[in-house]
């Protein structure tokens, strides 16, 4: 049983997610360096995480909380990939955006 | 009680995620944006599983495989407990490495200054020695042109 | 109940087909990206799109307003009793998808064998009270007393698509990185030139 | 609209916005780190549509393995658009065509979460939802319906794994091991980081597997993040220490295995006097018991071949190596 109040702050904090998501695309899509980039998407792998775990908890079935845990994980993993493969120019000068 | 209690804390958690969002979104430049970032990877994600834990707690009905969700809760916090300092850790380290100037970026030689470093003193001089662009004007101009490690070379002392 | 709805009525429950509008819209940038982009590397992350898109277009598909994922509840396991009649859906009880569990229940509760294999991890936990439940909490996924889950056929095929499909994307990534490694480029029209190139040096020789 | 529907449709639009901006990217470095986004979108997407398996496969696969793929990719090609973004013509108006005849057919369409739509009235669904713990005791009915239902269906997509690799194998064998770029471990903060959280990986990924009865996973979702701790430790140190917890020649075996010891169970069914993969045959007194036994087998042969198609596809990419330019 969920409590209405706690339902209701839970949704505010979904759309607080929400925003935070929205935010770190846009980052994401203005760079200007690659590294900001990395950065947005790290983030919004993190927000993922925990809309993932608040979304269980709205449907009322926290047990799927494990795609919330493999998602931590591959975030982690991109990330690590990412610095390993990424001497991909010399330049670090701002790239044209959308 | 306890799920309103929860919730609060998964709001102020998600608030201060927003704050790092935005942090992220307005500061100057790529040292700076990472503060953003690393708040809401550390402080904000935390207090969301802390409230989440709280909220498990608060639950009491046919849901109640409450242990194995606050140890999956546990789990993901000290996941990214783990992870996130690492990967912000990795990334600042090969962007500064890599060249990314700023206005935010600091100067390497100061810090090699410093009784500790970035990874103790000697490893932050063999940086000076052998970087890129970040180094200041005249130690690039002593150093041989062709000395551009690649990210992955690390550390090899 | 079992025809297939020629036409749609506000009437009906569901929320649009905005889900379509969407999905399509993916496509179609898959296919665009597929078609117009000469480098081989963005066609790859084009058919991506695409494979993302026909994704959630089955998945979409598989929704049920107010439903939850097709893992039983508890309460739907066989030794619970879930009937709880709500009110006035009175033209809905034929809902397949709806179809209660509690029937099925009633069937099967002299086999009693059923905690021995289910019934025993703490996801099912089964000191259920589901009356409690259905009763108080806003967020159930209770229709006419009867559990909505999402249909799993679409998600199963799904799953296994999306495992084959980042298969099929390394073979095509491999094909890629061979290309580039005897022309030297992954642009398409580049590797055209040097191709009648060579052709036309062959014919000449 | 539900409030949940409202996320869904904001998400979408989100998707669709994602996905405009990966086209207009020139740099291909940033269009996988969009599509990284993009998939960890799309999973939201499925979670918010109750999907949560294909969430659990998403997150495995699309945010992990297939951004890995395409930054070594990235790494071994290049990783600019050498061609201006202009619109083509010709291709958008294909697209904007056959997008056009879509909508017009979807007007037919049943409305997103109808429960009246003809998909859920169907025999099948019906069946699977009502009859399937019955059959199986098994209470996650997307594992009942992959590993026993359709489980021709999924010996089918375990093949095409294999299949997959085997192309990889050949496309990309012949290592040029000295050049390649996992040769050299990174930092020592990322190599000790990893190491701690390897071991918990690959517990969680066995939990995953043997708990996808009961909740999200199973042998696909399993497979892939036991790849995937593999992958971490060859990416945080080097391809060779990764190579020593497993080696090339040991992957490479258990790549057929997997499908192998599917197959094996659907003709010991057949022996057992069933059909093929007919798993009631496993146990005749206990029907549900032989299906629980069938499913988590063959799960396990699903597990097996995805971990090691996986893995084998990251060493053929990561020992490639890049031509000296």
């Amino acid at each position: 049983m969920i409590d209405p109040i706690a339902s209701n702050i839970l949704f505010v904090s979904t759309i607080t997610i929400m925003m935070t998501m929205m935010l770190a695309i846009v980052r994401a899509f203005m760079g200007p360096s690659v590294y900001d980039r990395i950065l947005a998407v790290n983030m919004f792998g993190t927000k993922t995480v925990i809309l993932i775990g608040v979304l269980g908890y709205l449907s009322g079935r926290p047990a799927f909380l494990d795609i919330a845990l493999v998602y931590a994980l591959m975030n982690f993993i991109t990330t690590i990939a990412v610095l390993r493969y990424s001497d991909f120019d010399e330049s670090p000068e701002p790239e044209e955006g959308v | 009680m306890l799920q309103i209690i929860g919730s609060v804390i998964l709001l102020l958690g998600t608030f201060i995620c927003m704050f790092g969002a935005i942090g992220l979104l307005r500061l100057p430049n790529f040292f700076a944006r990472t503060h953003g970032a690393s708040i809401t990877d550390t402080l904000g994600a935390l207090l969301c599983i802390v409230g989440m834990v709280v909220f498990t707690f608060g639950m009491d009905d046919p849901m109640k495989f409450n242990l194995l969700v606050v140890v999956k809760l546990v789990s993901i916090g000290v996941f990214l407990l783990v992870t996130s300092p690492i990967a912000g850790h990795a990334l600042t380290r090969s962007a500064y490495r890599r060249g990314l100037n700023g206005k935010g970026a600091p100067n390497l030689e100061d810090v090699a200054n410093l009784p500790f470093g970035i990874h103790g003193a000697a490893d932050t001089r063999e940086l000076l020695e052998g970087g890129e662009e970040w180094v200041s004007r005249e130690a690039r101009s002593e150093q041989e042109p062709n000395n551009s490690d690649n990210l992955n070379s690390g550390e090899q002392s | 109940m079992n025809i297939l709805l020629a036409t749609s009525t506000t009437a009906m429950s569901g929320e649009g087909v905005y889900n379509y509008g969407l999905v399509i819209f993916l496509m179609m940038t898959g296919l665009y990206l597929v078609l117009a982009k000469g480098n081989m590397i963005k066609s790859v992350i084009g058919l991506n799109i695409f494979q993302v898109s026909v994704i959630m277009f089955y998945v979409s598909m598989g929704r049920v307003e107010h439903g939850t994922a097709p893992i039983l509840l508890e309460q739907d396991l066989p030794h619970h009793d879930s009937e709880h009649g709500h009110d006035n859906h009175d033209d809905s009880e034929d809902h397949g998808l709806l179809q209660t569990r509690s029937d099925v229940a009633l069937a099967s509760t002299a086999d009693g064998n059923h905690d021995a294999d289910g019934g025993t991890d703490s996801d099912v936990h089964p000191q259920a009270h589901p009356e409690d439940t259905e009763a108080n909490s806003p967020s159930l996924h209770t229709v006419d007393g009867r559990t909505a889950y999402s249909n799993p056929l679409p998600h199963v095929l799904m799953l296994t698509a999306i495992v084959v499909g980042v298969a099929t994307t390394a073979l095509a990534l491999a094909l890629v990185v061979r290309i580039r490694e005897y022309y030297e480029t992954i642009e398409e029209d580049i590797v055209d030139a040097i191709e009648n190139r060579l052709q036309k040096e062959e014919a000449q020789s | 609209m539900t409030f949940v529907s409202t996320i869904t449709l904001v998400f979408f639009v989100l998707l669709a916005v994602v996905a405009v901006a990966i086209g207009k990217m020139r740099s291909l470095f940033a269009a996988v780190m969009l599509s990284g986004i993009f998939s960890l979108l799309s999973a939201s997407l499925f979670v918010l549509m109750d999907a949560v398996d294909v969430a659990f496969t998403e997150a495995a696969v699309g945010a992990g393995i297939s951004t890995v793929l395409m930054l070594m990719v990235l790494h071994l090609t290049s990783d600019k658009e050498t061609h201006s973004n202009e619109v083509k013509v010709f291709p958008l108006l294909i697209a904007v065509l056959c997008g056009a005849v879509l909508l017009y057919a979807t007007q037919d369409m049943p409305h997103f979460g109808d429960p009246n739509a003809y998909i859920h009235q169907s025999a099948t669904a019906d069946h699977y939802l009502n009859q399937s713990y019955d059959d199986s005791h098994i209470p996650n009915i997307v594992t009942t319906v992959l590993a026993s239902y359709r489980g021709f269906d999924t010996l089918g997509e375990t093949t095409v794994v294999l299949t997959a690799a085997v192309a990889v194998m050949l496309l990309l064998g012949r290592p040029k091991e000295e050049e390649h770029d996992l040769s050299k471990s990174p930092d020592p903060i990322i190599e000790v980081g990893a190491k701690m959280l390897i071991p918990y990986i690959l517990l969680f990924a066995l939990y995953v597997q043997f708990h996808g009865d009961f909740g999200p996973g199973g042998g696909f979702q399993a497979g892939v993040m036991f790849a995937a701790a593999y992958i971490l430790h060859a990416l945080s140190g080097t391809v060779r220490s990764a190579q020593e917890a497993a080696s090339e020649n040991v992957v490479e075996k258990l790549i057929p295995l997997g499908v192998l010891l599917y197959a094996a169970v659907g003709v010991w069914c057949v022996l057992k006097g069933g059909n093929f993969l007919e798993y009631n045959a496993l146990d005749p007194e206990h029907p549900a018991h032989g299906q629980h036994l069938g499913i988590l087998l063959v799960e396990l042969g699903v597990g097996i071949t995805v971990f090691s198609a996986m893995l084998m596809i990251f060493y053929k990419f990561a020992l490639r190596g890049r031509e000296v330019r």
